[in-house]
């Protein structure tokens, strides 16, 4: 197969549709920066006004699953590199073994994350008029804990999806291995898991001692 | 709309021009040749233009009278809710970059396309999935919230649909993302060969410096209004004051995305006029480079300004005096342009052609809005201003006067190429001293009865600011007529209207070194670029390219 | 009703407001004719046709000018700023003598509690030639206090306080608006601000059926709430004596060191549990939900009276030093 | 990226080797939390997630082999969020009561907050 297949327009040649493709997803990942960035400023305006009401509601997180996940995520970093290396030395049974981990691995992190859900919904930690914490602050805490964790799992499951797409799309050979989308997909896998490693320490590491 | 146009077109050269290729409505919808998007969004964006002022017209009227006249309240506040988000989200803020600069981007860079095509393709169709929010906020009742979605009444007390308007919001903020995504890799990587950052025409750089803003601001918008919607629909307490929660970091959060956003406003109304004015004064800009770095100044320190938009509600007097500082700074670079664009004028051979109106009109507007910009930066007078109409006067001198005005230039400038054909030129000089004249006449008194204490979005108001309303309700039928006139003219110029040459104003860009219209692969050899733009005067007049044989011959026969 | 000019100077601080705006309208005027004298006139002169002449601009000129122009502009604009901001420093600082009015906002009306217990609904009455403090808070949404005359206004929060203040020069009945838009009826949330001589306003006040002192009516507040149980010197629990506590420093058990105004004492009403002052157990109940703003307002007032009154002894609060460098 | 070709056959080297960083850096920082650092933790734990991020970015999104350009992007959204956490501070860091006896003002917000109001 050639390269001429993934090559698309208007890029006059792969290498530098490569580089291309390369600029477009840092751009898109500076993008989800300030994205992820203004929930991080509530965060810290809220913690700085109330670290009183943080350390207790935070003291309510699950860090286990927390810490787990957090391993998976990493893992399943390095398998994406793995991928993207492999690929482009044509070790096509590699590249998809790799990919397919990398999805198992997210689906893993997913599915501890709903154990952490239901165990939080079960101690009733969503904000709202039963709430079991005081002060109320406390529930700023959870408010965030909610939209944080909940914005970071559907990127993750965005991630799942896009790297499945792609795999499958490697494995019916409709793009050669050396097609440079497979940066941009592993770009955005690692960035979501830069979200995870920032969000770890703000929600389950406060005040631990 | 077009088809007629091709018909006849088609038959007569090897190259079809990008309209000749493929006429079926499906050819339309998944194309992914930035020519015709362009042309998509334009449709698009014109639909919300006029619904926009519909919207707008309808509160101009109800503002005749004290009393009112036909509208209630919540009637009312729906209205100009509906005008603010329809007019910057779907109207000012993809206007000049997706239509001009979708079409221009590579054409002006000796590119066949931007970087990804069917990214391209995949924000016009976010558009149309924030527009559908949008439309069905608009049938099912409104919202009320103004566009500024200001917690608490967002979250808790508006009683229209919120969360569809910012669902609406959001997604078509992320049709602008992949639109300055696009752009700037379009930048950097597909320049043409011996196309260097500083031969770059203006607009390009206008465009370049605005996708970073709309790249990097756009994010703060979306998540802002998701915690306005996560709050509402799911009772997490984000801007909750009950709760501890601040609704002052909800306007933090939206003014780092909504101070910037005027900027990607303007941004591209500099980049067009900075073409047209050299166009018709047959002159080179005045101070290239300072333009370029006004620009990227602009576009950095646009971004540390947001907190005048606070000084009453509640922040720091600290923050004001930070804020109120780096606005100042940033009125300097736009302070540079406005006496670059004129300077140009000087010891030139002007013409008065219908774009060089609208970019004329342009420069004294934004002159207008730029310098009442600094009577808000100062802390004591805007306590006083804010919330009043002399707000809105400023921004719609910035925005409609600058960037409406612009986008007029542009079309009329750019309209032979992107259809193919000539307008009505005595036509569109009616419309663009009409406009001017419409422009000044809704929004001056709208100054002096701000200054005078009419607070902004009132229903009813005190009987003595009667007569200053109805002067600004006359100018606004004034302005709605110079508005309808153009959908008139040019839709005459597309049926009937003059066969366009290649480079009819005789300009240097290189837009204008293709036929008009372009062929769909915009060149059919990638230009060699050997000298900036600009280039008018008569000892240096080359083009920037050597390739100067358009696609098609010239024989332009009417 | 009779109501004055929107634009009757109501302070001298409004005098001063205009005087800064005319000038950056002359300002403002001179560049705009500039630039518009420019263009008619290179339009004119440099018209296509014209005989003008029109040789090339050399370009160290050009550099020259441009540099000339961003630094002239530079320094009209960082003057402005300079300007401005130092009038506005200057108005930072409330006389300690300030009369003091609170405002509670609602979707749509103006409730407003004068010093002397009377309740007014939209309409603020204030002696002329008296420096006015307006603490102010929402119930709802944010609102915001315009004076048109006075050139003031400023944001209603909820949750918070927020302040005005001014001192009239004028009496009269003048405009009080809501700037922040609120909903439905926002634009009838008006009403009337009424600057009388200062005889006429001790007369008014004195007149007004409910003129019973705030401080008398938190008093009584504080003891139906329950507040005394704890808070009396002679109460069995630990509880701190909050005699002199306004406007003392306050040692927080996390080490920080607070000063006990009105926002800290109303936080410590409804939020007991964010600041626990050093060598007491958070054992206090939350008055969220409980105490209306307008409560708050006459249990603060009592509160504040408290370290006014001489009589009695201030070793409210444990490790409290003296008041320095706290004002009012 | 940015070596198509010439990198050598050891596909899984360097991504193991910055897995085995990445993974104990992960469980340092989770290990410090439970120790008693006096305020100290947060910022530990913050420092550590950032070299984390670091060695994530430089290695297995492999900005160090790729352009400045390309570092200048991923720079530039951290350089704007730095503009917006920098000057929303400015005001929530300023809303400040004035310290008793000279101290460093002490962070409490709604204290003397808006004296600006005229």
């Amino acid at each position: 197969m050639s390269d001429a297949a993934a090559l698309r327009e208007p890029w006059p040649d792969l290498q530098r549709q490569r580089e291309g493709v390369t600029v477009g997803i840092w751009l898109f990942i500076a993008s989800e920066v300030l994205f992820f960035g203004a929930l991080f400023l509530g965060y810290t305006v809220y913690r700085t006004l109330y670290p009183e009401a943080f350390r207790i509601a935070a003291a309510e997180t699950n860090v286990l699953y927390g810490s787990v996940n957090l391993l998976l995520l990493l893992t399943s970093s390095a398998a994406m590199t793995i991928a993207v290396d492999a690929s482009q030395q044509e070790k096509r049974r590699t590249t998809l073994v790799c990919l397919g981990l990398t999805m198992l691995l997210g689906t893993g992190f997913l599915l501890v994350k709903g154990l952490e859900y239901s165990d939080d919904i079960a101690k009733g930690l969503f904000p709202g008029p039963h709430f079991p914490l005081q002060p109320p602050q406390t529930q700023l805490f959870w408010a965030f804990y909610w939209v944080m964790t909940g914005v970071h799992a559907i990127h993750l499951a965005t991630g799942i999806g896009v790297v499945g797409v792609f795999a499958f799309i490697l494995w019916r050979r409709l793009l050669p291995l050396g097609s440079p989308a497979i940066v941009g997909v592993a770009t955005y896998w690692h960035f979501v898991d830069t979200v995870w490693i920032i969000l770890f320490p703000l929600l389950y590491l406060v005040d631990r001692s | 709309m077009t088809d007629a146009v091709i018909g006849d077109v088609a038959a007569e050269t090897p190259p079809p021009s990008y309209l000749g290729a493929g006429h079926t409505l499906l050819s339309w919808l998944t194309t992914t040749d930035h020519k015709r998007i362009a042309i998509l969004y334009a449709i698009s964006i014109t639909f919300f233009f006029f619904i926009g002022g519909i919207a707008i017209a309808l509160v101009r009227l109800e503002l005749m009278t004290p009393q009112g006249l036909f509208l209630t309240s919540d009637a009312y506040n729906r209205l100009f809710s509906l005008h603010g988000i329809i007019m910057v989200w779907f109207f000012l803020v993809p206007s000049i970059p997706a239509t001009m600069g979708n079409f221009l981007l590579p054409l002006m860079i000796g590119a066949n396309d931007v970087a990804f095509p069917r990214l391209n393709l995949l924000s016009w169709y976010l558009y149309v999935l924030g527009a559908a929010f949008t439309i069905y906020t608009l049938i099912s009742g409104g919202v009320d919230t103004g566009w500024t979605f200001y917690a608490p009444f967002s979250t808790n007390y508006a009683t229209g649909y919120v969360i569809a308007a910012a669902a609406g919001v959001f997604v078509v903020g992320f049709s602008s993302i992949a639109t300055g995504v696009n752009f700037i890799a379009t930048a950097h990587m597909l320049r043409a060969p011996g196309m260097t950052w500083f031969r770059l025409p203006l607009f390009v750089w206008a465009m370049y410096t605005v996708s970073l803003v709309m790249v990097l601001a756009t994010p703060v918008l979306a998540m802002s209004l998701l915690l306005v919607v996560v709050e509402r629909g799911f009772g997490l307490p984000i801007f909750d004051a009950t709760r501890g929660g601040d609704p002052i970091l909800f306007q933090h959060l939206f003014w780092f995305y909504s101070h910037p956003a005027v900027y990607i406003m303007i941004l591209p109304a500099m980049g067009v006029v900075s073409e047209v004015i050299p166009c018709f004064a047959r002159r080179t800009i005045f101070g290239y480079t300072f333009m370029v770095y006004a620009l990227i100044a602009i576009a950095v320190i646009s971004f540390m300004v947001w907190g005048h938009h606070m000084f009453v509600a509640g922040q720091s007097p600290l923050a004001n005096l930070v804020f109120s500082f780096l606005s100042f700074i940033v009125a300097v670079p736009s302070a540079i342009k406005v006496f670059n664009w004129t300077a140009t004028l000087h010891r030139g051979q002007i013409t008065f052609e219908a774009p060089m109106l609208y970019a004329l009109g342009f420069v004294g507007l934004f002159t207008i809005g730029g310098l009442t910009g600094l009577f808000l930066a100062s802390v004591p007078i805007d306590i006083h201003a804010t919330d009043s109409y002399f707000v809105i006067a400023h921004f719609h001198f910035v925005m409609v006067g600058g960037t409406v005005s612009a986008y007029m230039a542009g079309l009329h400038f750019w309209w032979p190429k992107i259809t193919g054909r000539m307008y009505s030129e005595a036509w569109a000089r009616f419309a663009a001293i009409t406009t001017f004249l419409g422009f000044n006449a809704t929004f001056m008194p709208q100054f002096v009865m701000g200054w005078n204490g009419m607070p902004r979005r009132y229903h009813h108001y005190p009987d003595i600011f009667q007569a200053w309303h109805v002067m600004s309700s006359v100018g606004a039928l004034i302005l709605a007529v110079a508005y309808v006139l153009p959908l008139v003219y040019f839709g005459w110029s597309l049926l009937y209207g003059r066969r366009a040459p290649a480079n009819p104003w005789n300009a240097t860009g290189l837009e204008w070194q293709t036929s008009s219209p372009p062929p769909k692969e915009n060149f059919h050899r990638i230009p060699r670029i050997h000298a900036g733009p600009y280039r008018y005067h008569a000892s240096d007049r080359l083009p920037m390219a050597d390739d100067r044989t358009p696609v098609r011959p010239q024989g332009e026969t009417p | 009703m009779t109501t004055d000019s929107f634009m009757a100077v109501g302070s001298d601080y409004a005098g001063k407001v205009d005087e800064t705006f005319w000038i950056l309208v002359i300002i403002s005027g001179l560049i705009t004719a500039l630039v518009a004298s420019l263009i008619a006139g290179f339009s004119l002169r440099y018209r296509r046709g014209s005989n003008a002449w029109r040789g090339p601009f050399p370009e160290r000129v050009s550099r020259d000018v441009e540099i000339g122009w961003t630094v002239a502009t530079l320094f009209l604009f960082l003057f402005i700023f300079w300007w401005a901001a130092s009038n506005q420093l200057a108005a930072l600082d409330v006389p300690g003598n300030a009369l003091e009015i609170h405002v509670v906002a609602k979707q749509w009306m103006w409730r407003v509690q004068q010093p002397g217990g009377a309740r007014e609904i939209n309409e603020i009455h204030v002696p002329e030639k008296v420096p006015v403090r307006l603490v102010m808070t929402s119930e709802d949404v944010i609102h915001d206090l315009f004076l048109p005359t006075m050139r003031l206004k400023q944001d209603v929060l909820p949750g918070r306080y927020t302040f005005l203040w001014f001192t009239a020069i004028k009496t009269g009945v003048f405009h009080l608006t809501c700037a922040e838009y609120c909903g439905t009826d926002h634009s009838v949330m008006a009403g009337r601000l009424v600057v009388m001589t200062a005889s006429d306003y001790a007369r008014w006040s004195s007149a007004q059926p409910e003129a019973d002192n705030l401080a008398r009516q938190g008093e009584a507040l504080f003891y139906s709430l329950g507040c005394s149980g704890c808070h009396a010197p002679t109460s069995s629990v630990h509880a701190p004596d909050l005699h002199g506590v306004y406007g003392r420093a306050v040692h927080l058990s996390d080490g920080r060191v607070v000063t006990a105004d009105e926002a800290y004492l109303r936080d410590s009403i409804l939020l007991p549990l964010k600041d626990i002052v050093v060598g007491f157990a958070p054992i206090m109940p939350s008055f969220q939900g409980v105490v209306t703003e307008d409560e708050l307002v006459k249990l603060i007032a009592y509160l504040k009276s408290l370290s006014t009154s001489p009589t009695l002894p201030s070793t409210a609060i444990e490790g409290g030093r003296a008041g320095t460098g706290v004002k009012q | 990226m940015s070596n198509p070709d010439g990198r050598p056959a050891r596909t899984w080297h360097r991504p193991i080797a910055v897995w085995i960083a990445l993974v104990v850096l992960a469980l340092a920082s989770l290990g410090s939390a439970y120790i008693p650092l006096r305020g100290f933790n947060t910022p530990l734990n913050l420092a550590i997630a950032g070299v984390m991020v670091i060695l994530l970015w430089l290695f297995l999104m492999d900005l160090i082999s790729l352009d400045a350009l390309i570092g200048l992007i991923a720079v530039s959204g951290l350089v704007w969020l730095s503009f917006m956490f920098a000057l929303t501070f400015s005001d929530y860091l300023s809303r400040a009561c004035e310290a008793p006896g000279g101290g460093p003002p002490t962070f409490c917000v709604d204290q003397k907050v808006n004296r600006d109001g005229f």
